[in-house]
């Protein structure tokens, strides 16, 4: 394991005191605890927008903390979910008295972890609302199972609720276009390398030097389908088509290049190419393209290709002014 | 059997050793069909209840309980640590109050952890979860004549037969078919737990 | 080697295409070329700022191309200077009237290059100055050698000269303050692994699993220093000592913690918490930090630390608002 | 010795068929040392070169030698691209004109070739570069008495002459001592160079 780090226990400890000492003006740790919130925090009259999730994502969830992004990101151990006590401190340090609402992915644990600390907040009188992001679509959808697990288009959600967060809007507005995200991001991955846990130090899966995997998480996890190594171009075709499959995309869309952690930017363009030439042929018209590292798993080389159909509101809310450092517009 | 405040924190005691022991083989489960951190989030929470138990004195089942759950449930994260602590704190509520436990109480205290951990996961039985063990662990409770030998045989049981199941439930859920032929990690746990209760019912004779 | 391409040879045609189609309002290919202009370029009677370089140094150069920053950038092969024709042609798309700046890091081919290109716009009749960044203090600096290196302090150049031609400020006014930056700015890089020119298939050094390089540089090529890998507060500490034993940074400082490729940010914030403390320590007070990919070299895993020392002018620059998509204030 | 047009032809052709064949070699030279793309760089121009001379016709050596420089300064990049367009484009300034060379014009425009190369990269003998072939060259040339072998040994000589010294230009000056025991790609790509000629040379006899 090669990492440039003190404590493989301590990791997490290390990186929010780092994160916080580089944007002193933009946000502050919640002082005994592993959550980040906007350095004016909380805003009063404003519903307040807690996200987070295990750690080695970054720059999700601490780096989308900022005026009209997020108010409070909960930076869990690697890849495990922030307990309950941590999410009830974000939900404390960011109620301005509108409520909070919660951005949760979909993963067992965060779901759990979250719930709780809703109902310990409810308890304490503040109204909390959530919305859970399912936006893989390399997982079957099903609501007899854990369902489709929330990957980088939770940063779709993050941006526009936190727009209409920042407008003034009320909870229930709030909730309302987050769930109009969901309903409109979806998602898929891949993979050329694992990644490797600080406090694990062994990589969780192996992949043969020919090998990808097609269908990747963001937690180190194999994929769905190991495949050929393929080139740039059907690796393109092969997510977006998956994506276009799942939801109407006709008209106008927002698309994210994202990379997993390794991946060098020049291959996220080159994908980008291809996914840009797909789009074009489908008549779908792109509105912005985002390319860069938004939700990773630590090193990993791959990336994932995200749409989200976009309408007036959403395009707005899209465009808005960002503080956050990992999300300028 | 009777358990008294000693003898509970004996079985924590007991579990923190084994999870210890186990982190590596935990982990080494939730790699295949999770996101291999399961020991490294079971060692962490219990490294802790020992700490906390070991602190301070206690003259209630119910207390050392709720001490447990709510330890885990701030130290754990991940899906395992709202679940374990779900079923701890059910038992200290079923418990309340209580210096000495006897095999009814103790069944019932179970039952409720059960039931607790059931809808808090929204899992049922055979969903390759950690529901699994404990389900097993409750019906061989309330059958009654209960050894140390027999309830580490039931539980073990339990745990190998989630190798053959398909995961519906948690992280393992993604990979559906495939999951099959790997023993679920929250089930490998929550053995180790009922093997150190085990071992304590064992030193009683 | 494990990459997501399609032919190794044509990589940078590729990523070049990939680009402009993300952000097409903002930036244009130069027709024939791999040279990508501002969307509007040439302005006129402005001074157009030109910097490029081999690729492979992803979101360099390309990627600070934008209203505020770069005019053009000229796109080599990979880790491959650029030949005088692209950079004529790049000085040619944004010749607005008041002359072409370029700003060119110190290697021999770049020197070379861009040098051979300003002979040839100047026997067109337009006016170029230059700047050779060397901000790199793993190397000795030495009028009788190559000299230092350019590394990642270059976007800082890139940013403040940017700034000032935008702000209508003359050659030699834009050049005044380039040199300015060129002056204050030192960095250092380490690097945990090597990284694989894809058309050349293998790495250009080995590390066995125990080893980094100190002082490396952003091609690949071996660093000064080989050393057992050490913890990041004794990376922080090795890169910062030597960054400050090389010039008077006393007063506010720029911080820039940059990724060369595959490490996960998470670490970059790891090394940051150090690089604070060591200047608090020493009184330097920090203006603003920058953490992330901004000058890489592929897919190594390792960083640089730069530090640039700001007077009011250059702050000024600094915060100018920016269109580069990989440089948004 | 005595060249025409069909022999400045065939001497870029060799030299391009000896570049694709030590492509591999010319870039594992730069790997220690630089940045491992010399071979990649040289190949991509030669082959253009190549190309180029095949396309068209020429009555005029200046023109081949203006043609060359040309296709290597738009095709090679990094350092040696800049280097190896000033070097015949130096050696085309001095042989305008001329259909056939003689000894004294070639050796003329060898020693134009050295001069613009040392101004364009700033670089004398001795600081491991491809400077140091070239002087050896050129010295060769002006002593009188050319025979293809004894170029061959004479730049092979040159070439390895700088495995032991100590870069001054150039990305392997970074590496100051440590660049000792490594032959300098440049040098190398201009070994076959010279090689192709006197492969030329002995056609000729
Ligand atoms: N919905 C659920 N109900 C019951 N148990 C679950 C559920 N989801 C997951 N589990 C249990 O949790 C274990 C995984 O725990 P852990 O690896 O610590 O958390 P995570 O999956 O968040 O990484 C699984 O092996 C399984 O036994
Ligand atoms: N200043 C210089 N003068 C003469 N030759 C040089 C100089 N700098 C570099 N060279 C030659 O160029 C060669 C390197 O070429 P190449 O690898 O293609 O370019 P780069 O160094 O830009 O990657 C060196 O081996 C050396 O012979
Ligand atoms: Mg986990
Ligand atoms: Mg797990
Ligand atoms: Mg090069
Ligand atoms: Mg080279």
């Amino acid at each position: 394991m090669k990492k440039i780090i003190n404590d493989p226990n301590q990791v997490v400890q290390d990186m929010v005191d780092g994160l916080v000492a580089a944007f002193p003006k933009t946000m502050k740790k919640v002082e005994g605890t592993l959550v980040i919130a906007r350095s004016d925090a909380p805003v009063s009259n404003k519903v307040g927008l807690v996200s987070g999730g295990g750690s080695g994502h970054e720059p999700a969830h601490a780096g989308y903390v900022g005026k009209g992004m997020l108010d409070a990101a909960v930076c869990g151990e690697v890849f495990t979910s922030p307990t309950p006590d941590q999410v009830f401190e974000a939900i404390k340090a960011v109620d301005g008295g509108a409520g909070v609402f919660l951005v949760i992915k979909n993963y067992t644990g965060d779901v759990l972890n979250f719930e709780m600390a809703a109902e310990l907040a409810e308890a304490e009188g503040i109204q909390v609302e959530k919305v859970v992001v399912n936006d893989d679509v390399a997982v079957e959808d099903s609501s007899f199972t854990t369902g489709r697990r929330g990957i980088a288009g939770t940063v779709f959600v993050h941006k526009i609720a936190g727009a209409k967060a920042e407008s003034g809007a009320s909870l229930e507005e709030v909730k309302a276009v987050a769930e109009k995200v969901v309903g409109n991001v979806r998602s898929m991955g891949m993979a050329l390398t694992p990644c490797i846990v600080p406090a694990a130090g062994e990589p969780s899966f192996k992949l043969d030097n020919d090998e990808m995997e097609i269908g990747i998480g963001i937690h180190g996890e194999p994929g769905i389908n190991r495949t050929q190594i393929d080139s740039a171009d059907a690796i393109a075709t092969a997510l977006t088509e998956k994506v276009l499959e799942d939801h109407d995309f006709s008209g106008e869309v927002a698309v994210m290049i994202n990379g997993l952690g390794a991946t060098p930017e020049m291959e996220l363009f080159i994908v980008n190419k291809k996914v840009q030439e797909i789009l074009a042929d489908k008549g779908i018209s792109v509105y912005k393209t985002f390319v860069g590292e938004y939700m990773t798993s630590l090193e990993m080389a791959g990336c994932s290709v995200s749409l989200l159909k976009l309408d007036d509101e959403l395009k707005e809310l899209l465009d808005a002014e960002s503080g956050a450092p990992a999300f300028r517009m | 059997m009777e358990f008294n405040v000693a003898d509970m924190i004996e079985w924590f005691n007991k579990a923190n050793e084994k999870i210890q022991e186990n982190k590596a083989y935990l982990t080494s489960l939730d790699q295949p069909i999770g996101d291999g951190d399961h020991g490294i989030n079971m060692a962490r929470g219990f490294q802790e209840v020992a700490g906390k138990l070991s602190e301070n004195d206690y003259t209630d089942i119910s207390a050392i309980l709720k001490e447990v759950a709510m330890t885990l449930l701030a130290k754990v994260g991940g899906a395992s640590g709202p679940l374990y602590g779900t079923v701890f704190l059910k038992m200290s509520m079923t418990l309340k109050g209580r210096d000495v436990v006897d095999g009814t109480a103790f069944t019932k205290g179970l039952e409720d952890a059960l039931a607790g951990v059931k809808q808090r996961g929204k899992a049922e039985t055979g969903e390759k979860t950690l529901v699994d063990v404990w389900q097993a662990v409750v019906e061989y409770f309330q059958a009654g004549n209960i050894t140390a030998d027999g309830l580490v045989e039931v539980a073990a049981r339990a745990k190998e037969r989630t190798k053959d199941m398909v995961a519906t439930k948690g992280r393992a859920a993604y990979f559906k078919e495939k999951s099959k032929g790997h023993i679920d990690p929250g089930s490998a746990s929550s053995y180790l737990v009922f093997e150190a209760l085990a071992d304590v019912m064992k030193e009683k004779h």
